[in-house]
């Protein structure tokens, strides 16, 4: 089998796409409308490409990538849940593609509505006074909130006294990451015998230098953080703000708030609990809930209500400016609309009682092979380790490549940082319990194989479109873009 | 509508599994406290019909660039967008899939994102693209940041003709990593570099529209070891020198123009442009070539070690999800248009604001802001009355007349700023001037 | 806009190897006075943008059932169809294929066949559903047709409440192959049975909504060597006992209900099911389960040796495309209901159109057109005035009231056929009752 | 591997999908609103799945199907040629889907232009006098132009005494069928030896018994009928009326019109020659033109215009009848209508030369190993035949399968009937060179493997998700549906 040949590859000089519509006003040289040392002397390489080759280019590289809509995607982290096509139809209405965002007030007051309505919900679901859709993603979120606490201090005469932030050692990366982005320096805290956080750790961590701590809430290994009231009593003490890393909200809507449990902000991913899809990497969709005191640091513009009339309230003298180009990714919002509306009231608390009960179901059926990293209930994901297979040579990355073998998608591996040979399997709310025995099955069955036949999960997978790719090699070579003449194009795909 | 798919039995069966005698068991650890006692505060649950009649609704209180015919842009376009890219972004192997930590089975995303990374290139003139940002002002942001890092120092300076919103995201990122953000007007921005200076931002074209050599720029930048970063407008690039042309270190920008709907402002993406040496310092994914045992030609992402989940607070920006499915989209119109098509478009929009200008300049007490200023699909008019009245009377004609840049610049509330893209017929044109005239005098 | 790939080079090199200089050529066999001189009299090109612009501005001279509260029926009925039928059908795989003459290609839509097959033959209670008709209207001659083929005998009984369109295309088909076609009313349609009946054809629900029992058809026609045609409505049957529970011979329908768009007439898709003795004499593909040489389950066409492309004269039928893609549309929307939303739609149809009637009955000299005969979700009410001018009057109040009776039956003038669907809400039929009693009084 | 799950054997009990809308009227039991013993029992059992189900279990079937967007689809007669993504967007807009075909004219008259549009376009592309859109395929348009010239030589007293229908032996199926249907006896006229119609057959069995020929041109042998307009007047001359079977039409269209050549009626497959999709077997949509003499007898009702306003007319006392439920496949129509007006005057005869330029490559790239059935230039497709490969047991049907291999859909075969072992191969416009070349390369290496390996042949398909399918055994063993328990379910797919 030849290599799938790139869309650079399948040009022809001179092959025509899709035409533009045609430009009627009187001609007139490019030359005379722009100075020419502005011109460029050629056009950028685009491939040149009939309409069909494009379609079946895409088509067919589509069909080299796995989605939830072809499998389980138990990518523990990341809330890979189905994405409900009546969303899809709802966002793709010309009456919300077709807005631009600098469009007057009075002529967007639909699409005002939708965010005013979703946005008095985050704020509801997750127990904060206000909410924010402007982020684009969870990270943007993060950063936002350690921004509002960092002009909160400042406000106070503490901006320069602050200048910590704790972060517990199974923290997702963004959040030592975007502490930095945020100015400051990240201590640790430890995670204790249980999985939850190292009291003892904190309060020793903790004081007047301290601006924030960053929770995750369920944590990173799938635990809720039992302690967490307690904790932020301790850090609200010393005068620290709390931040809720809401990325696993979907082990708590409708169950419990995190605004009831003393943060003072959180973010929140629409793209993992309110099921807008994660299109290979993202369009994310964040939000962030803050308590009163921090609300006049909330990006600007603020949508507002005035009667019934929808308006976004630029004067916010001290907000801490943008993190979008614009109100955020706006056609995502439509879509958790959607969500929000399709379970209702009612419904929402069924989604973390079933995301739960998936995982812990999980968790108990691989146990023997994949014991739990913490022997607790979990939550919405379970955190086991492949530590056992070890012995055979084996690692988790093997088992995982193996998976595909066996038609799914592997769960995060290698993550919280803390557990060895970590598998992290989050099966969310929407598979059934068929789906998961198969894979529990698939998972006790390379189990066996790594006993009887280890070189079949070294080499593995088998029946995917690449066999393993050496990953080294690419950050050795660097080969980031296509050249023309690099490789003789290959005849039809 | 519930999206659960769980039956009674099943319920039973795996809590009989799991040893526990109800779902609620499972939920101990959260103190009984903290557990909700009542429904939240939200409208009942809608069946999937009643959802869609509802936002129809609710898009019906919008009026849209279909209902209306446009000369807003100010960094979002109205452009034609062919069919198919909808129809293929939507496959559910694309839609439904996420960041493609395991290669071998996202062979297709991540071969897109190395054609989107090599796209890129070609329109900017730059070595190395990224597999994306979130959007023009985020880039420009991590641009500046980005450069702080690599030079050491703290000062960026910033064109007053950088999109005031970009601005605004500047002033959000730099000053948290210890950066003062230094505005100067165009003119004055090459006196504003000096050997503080991490790195220079502006616009090309810029937010007036201007199109305006950056030469000197990038002169002064090197003299004194400032980065240079430009954020560029991605379809003009088809008809105008690439910034990489002029030796820019960083090129940033707005993606939406490459197929992806205006939609009240996002989802977008950005796009994050480097020269070769700066490669090992830029945010977000990067996919490069490799391939299997048997030699079959794949793709990874690779230099992972600058990103958050492996190098945490030393890591090159917090970013993590990115704007891949739009990505995707732009890599889908760019091949669709192809070489010639997408000049076309360019040239196009080129010529139909020229033309637009020339009508509307016809008006009399309606001047060019910058008269000077060559400029390439967009410009900004100075009226003889208030620029929101203006656009308020033009809508009721049914003309979305552009934006007014009262709230951006003080001095210019009698200022509009004006596109004119593929998508304008000479009719609609000569409409507008005609009303136009009519409103302002 | 064309789709035409070749580039001037490889037309010449496809001249050079096929060794003529000019396409031209290729056409010296049609005679020179036979190949136009003139480009033909269709306007100049369009890009597909602005072919989109076109068509929006001719849909909107449309007066659209999402514009409107309709309770119009008559055999289309207006559904709530969820978003994955149309994501799903329009997947390049489905859409752009064709008969799956090489079953081992086409294994996906194969199976999809097999499985709609299944369900109709659920819904309708028979043995065997071919792969679909074109329409409600030509299953319905197609099994008029049949049942002359099978029995040799000529005459076909055909109830006047079946729908006239129905009827319509029965007495374009039958006499063709020598039938003579007898309509009779409800009550009178046993007595015309005899033997030299091929088949007796109804309705049921019929053209006026209600629910009869065919029993003393089915009886009748056994008797006398006759076979009965049941045309039935699809959502119906999630509630109303199927035909084959009478003992019918053949069941025809039209499937638009099940999820398929109004689309101002078409396509829909028809189905046939029959009886399992029936099954070498239906028109259409069938497909069955097989297997490959590792036992491997598989599907593919059988009994082709009914068909025309391997029977010709002597075939079944001239059928040949049929309606796959809309079979297809019903297939998945009958799995998203599934079973107990199914029985749903069927019930919360018969309720609405239940309250409809209360409500409308209740306005003086509005009367139903049969008061004793039970109904489903349609049903014909007398008016005291001209039904179209009703009809019209309502329409301006954004009511699309139904079908006024008048052009097919000449003494029903005053008459209007009302559905009410799972889609209409209580409100809208109060609004309904209450426009119509200031319409007709 | 097991076997793909029926959707049925997905099915748990309980288990739901989507919702539809709630019922709001006061509720009454089923039983008070009609008699029980006209209610069933039990709902029909459709599968009880979740919505995640279906969308998995259709898109992974999807996956299991060939279609011109994943690759090349050569299957002579059908001309399968790129569909357009932007019909499919005009198709499916609300102002077209949600129609009722009964509502008043006033309310429809968009879709009532677009149809007088395109009936009057398809009139002059044709060269015919009028019509009309309502048949729904190519075949029903067969019937109706039929029954329309029965009823014109009933209309002239000649009914009784025309009897017969003329049909070439290399016709499709679909025209003595037709024929059939409409009461017709069928006689076959021979193929003379340069491929077209042996005249003198014909002139013996013309006579006044014979009420119609069916003539397709360009014939099915992929040939111009040189002898068209002879024939035609040797037809007319006995009274017999001609009937063009316009399958073939992508040959012919903007470069010449069958209205021009003496025919008196034709059809169109719409989704043939103006790319209507073909959606795994349907919808199609017909057309038929006609000659002034054949107008009354169009089905009512016919589309009319008073100047500005559309409006359809029933009032048509020698109309044929109905050949649909109503007006056609109309969102099919806005398909070939968005077509046309993509090519338009000056593009339409670049569709017809590119289609047959694009055939006769692919007849002079193969015919060492493939030789033509007729060897003379082609119009639109080619038929070749595999007879040479018959020596090493190979036949038509291993070339095909093979095919699939190769990664490409398989030509007609067995089809004209009389060409033995025929490959019946139609490229269309819409494919480039290099997918021709890399089919022709792909023909020319079986033909070698048929040599030297022809067991691979006779077992192929190899890397297709069946085997080659025991067709025998499905006819013997007749089983169309599935039924509860024939089978254990699988666990998942
Ligand atoms: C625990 C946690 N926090 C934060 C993030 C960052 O969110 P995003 O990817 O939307 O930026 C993630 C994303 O995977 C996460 O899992
Ligand atoms: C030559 C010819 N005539 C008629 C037909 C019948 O057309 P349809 O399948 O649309 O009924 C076909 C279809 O394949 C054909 O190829």
């Amino acid at each position: 089998m030849s290599d799938f040949p790139l869309i650079f590859e399948c040009s022809r000089p001179g092959r025509r796409g899709v035409r533009p519509p045609a430009c009627d006003v009187p001609e007139q040289p490019l030359g005379e409308l722009l100075p020419s040392d502005l011109l460029r002397d050629e056009p950028p390489a685009l491939p040149e490409v009939g309409e069909l080759d494009v379609v079946r280019h895409f088509t067919n590289l589509s069909r080299r990538n796995y989605g939830i809509d072809t499998g389980f995607y138990p990518l523990g982290s990341c809330t890979m849940k189905y994405n409900p096509r009546v969303n899809e139809e709802a966002a793709s209405s010309p009456g919300f593609t077709q807005m631009h965002p600098l469009q007057p007030d009075e002529t967007a007051q639909g699409c005002l509505r939708v965010m005013h309505e979703l946005q008095s919900w985050m704020a509801e679901i997750t127990g904060f006074d206000a909410a924010t859709l402007q982020p684009p993603a969870g990270a943007s979120g993060e950063l936002l909130c350690l921004l509002m606490i960092r002009a909160y201090h400042e406000s106070r005469g503490e901006g320069e006294q602050r200048k910590v932030v704790l972060v517990p050692d199974s923290a997702h990366g963004t959040n030592p990451a975007s502490a930095a982005r945020a100015g400051y320096t990240v201590e640790s805290v430890r995670t204790a015998e249980d999985g939850g956080c190292d009291i003892e750790d904190l309060k020793a961590k903790t004081g007047p230098h301290v601006a924030a701590m960053m929770l995750t809430n369920p944590t990173t290994l799938g635990l809720f953080e039992k302690r967490s009231v307690e904790m932020n009593e301790i850090l609200h003490a010393a005068g620290v703000q709390v931040f809720c890393d809401g990325a696993n909200m979907n082990a708590l809507v409708g169950v419990a708030r995190p605004g009831d449990m003393g943060f003072d902000c959180m973010h929140l991913n629409l793209h993992k609990t309110f099921s807008t899809p994660h299109g290979g990497g993202g369009p994310g969709c964040g939000c962030v809930g803050v308590q009163k005191h921090l609300e006049p640091f909330l990006p600007a513009p603020v949508l507002s209500r005035d009667g019934e009339r929808f308006f976004w309230d630029y004067d916010r003298p001290q907000s801490v400016g943008r993190v979008h180009s614009f109100f955020g990714n706006f056609l995502m919002n439509v879509r958790a609309w959607a969500y929000v509306r399709a379970y209702g009231r009612e419904g929402l608390p069924e989604i973390a009682r079933h995301a739960v009960l998936n995982a812990n179901y999980i968790m108990e059926r691989i146990r023997d092979e994949f014991p739990p990293a913490y022997d607790r209930v979990c939550m919405h994901e379970c955190v086991v380790t492949a530590s056992p297979l070890k012995k055979h040579g084996v690692r988790a990355l093997d088992v995982s490549k193996r998976l595909i073998d066996y038609g799914f998608h592997p769960p995060t591996n290698y993550f919280p940082l803390i557990v060895p040979e970590a598998l992290m399997i989050e099966p969310t709310e929407t598979e059934s319990k068929e789906t998961l025995d198969a894979f529990c099955d698939a998972l006790l069955a390379i189990a066996r194989e790594a006993r009887e036949e280890p070189d079949l999960l070294h080499s593995a997978p088998h029946h995917a479109p690449v066999g393993r790719l050496d990953e080294a090699w690419a950050a050795r070579n660097l080969d980031v873009r296509w050249s023309p003449g690099e490789r003789v194009a290959s005849n039809a795909e | 509508m519930s999206y659960i798919p769980h039956t009674e039995e099943d319920r039973s069966a795996m809590l009989a599994t799991i040893g526990v005698e109800s779902i609620a068991e499972l939920f101990t650890d959260i103190p009984e406290a903290l557990q909700l006692k009542e429904p939240l505060d939200v409208p009942p649950a809608l069946d999937p019909h009643s959802i869609l009649a509802t936002l129809r609704e609710y898009s019906r209180q919008n009026r849209s660039l279909d209902e209306m015919v446009s000369f807003l842009g100010a960094g979002v376009y109205q452009h034609a967008v062919p069919s198919a890219v909808a129809a293929l972004i939507g496959r559910g192997e694309f839609l439904s899939a996420y960041t493609p930590y395991q290669p071998e089975a996202s062979q297709g995303y991540l071969q897109t994102i190395y054609e989107f990374q090599t796209m890129i290139c070609e329109l900017t003139g730059m070595e190395v693209a990224n597999a994306s940002m979130y959007d023009g002002a985020t880039a420009a942001a991590e641009a500046a940041v980005m450069a702080h890092g690599v030079t050491g120092r703290e000062e960026i300076v910033v064109s007053r003709a950088l999109h005031p919103h970009y601005r605004e995201c500047i002033r959000t990122y730099a000053p948290a990593v210890g950066c003062t953000v230094v505005e100067a007007l165009w003119d004055e921005l090459e006196a504003a570099i000096d050997e503080q200076t991490a790195c220079v931002v502006w616009q090309y074209p810029d937010f007036f529209g201007r199109v305006l050599s950056p030469s000197h720029l990038v002169n002064r930048a090197k003299e004194v070891g400032a980065l240079t970063v430009c954020a560029a407008e991605p379809v003009s690039l088809g008809v105008l020198r690439p910034p990489g042309a002029f030796g820019v270190d960083v090129v940033v920008g707005e993606g939406q123009p490459l197929g992806v709907p205006m939609g009240y402002g996002g989802p977008h993406v950005g796009f994050f442009c480097v020269k070769k040496d700066l490669v090992r310092a830029i945010p977000g994914r990067i996919v490069g070539k490799t391939h299997d045992k048997d030699g079959r030609r794949g793709f990874a992402m690779t230099l992972r070690t600058r990103e958050q989940d492996i190098r945490r607070e030393k890591a090159t920006s917090n970013i993590c999800t990115n704007q891949a499915l739009m990505a995707l989209a732009a890599t889908i119109y760019m091949s669709l248009l192809g070489k010639h098509g997408f000049r076309e478009v360019a040239e196009a929009c080129v010529r139909n604001a020229h033309y637009c200008a020339e009508q509307l300049l016809r008006i009399p007490g309606v001047s060019m802001l910058f008269p000077d200023a060559p400029f390439a699909f967009e410009f900004a008019v100075r009226l003889p009355r208030d620029a929101e009245a203006v656009r308020d009377a033009l809508l009721e004609q049914g003309i979305l007349a552009g934006l007014p840049l009262g709230r951006f610049y003080d001095d210019r509330k009698d200022c509009l700023l004006i596109a004119a893209t593929e998508v304008r017929t000479r009719a609609e044109m000569d409409r507008f001037a005609t009303e136009l005239a009519k409103v302002v005098n």
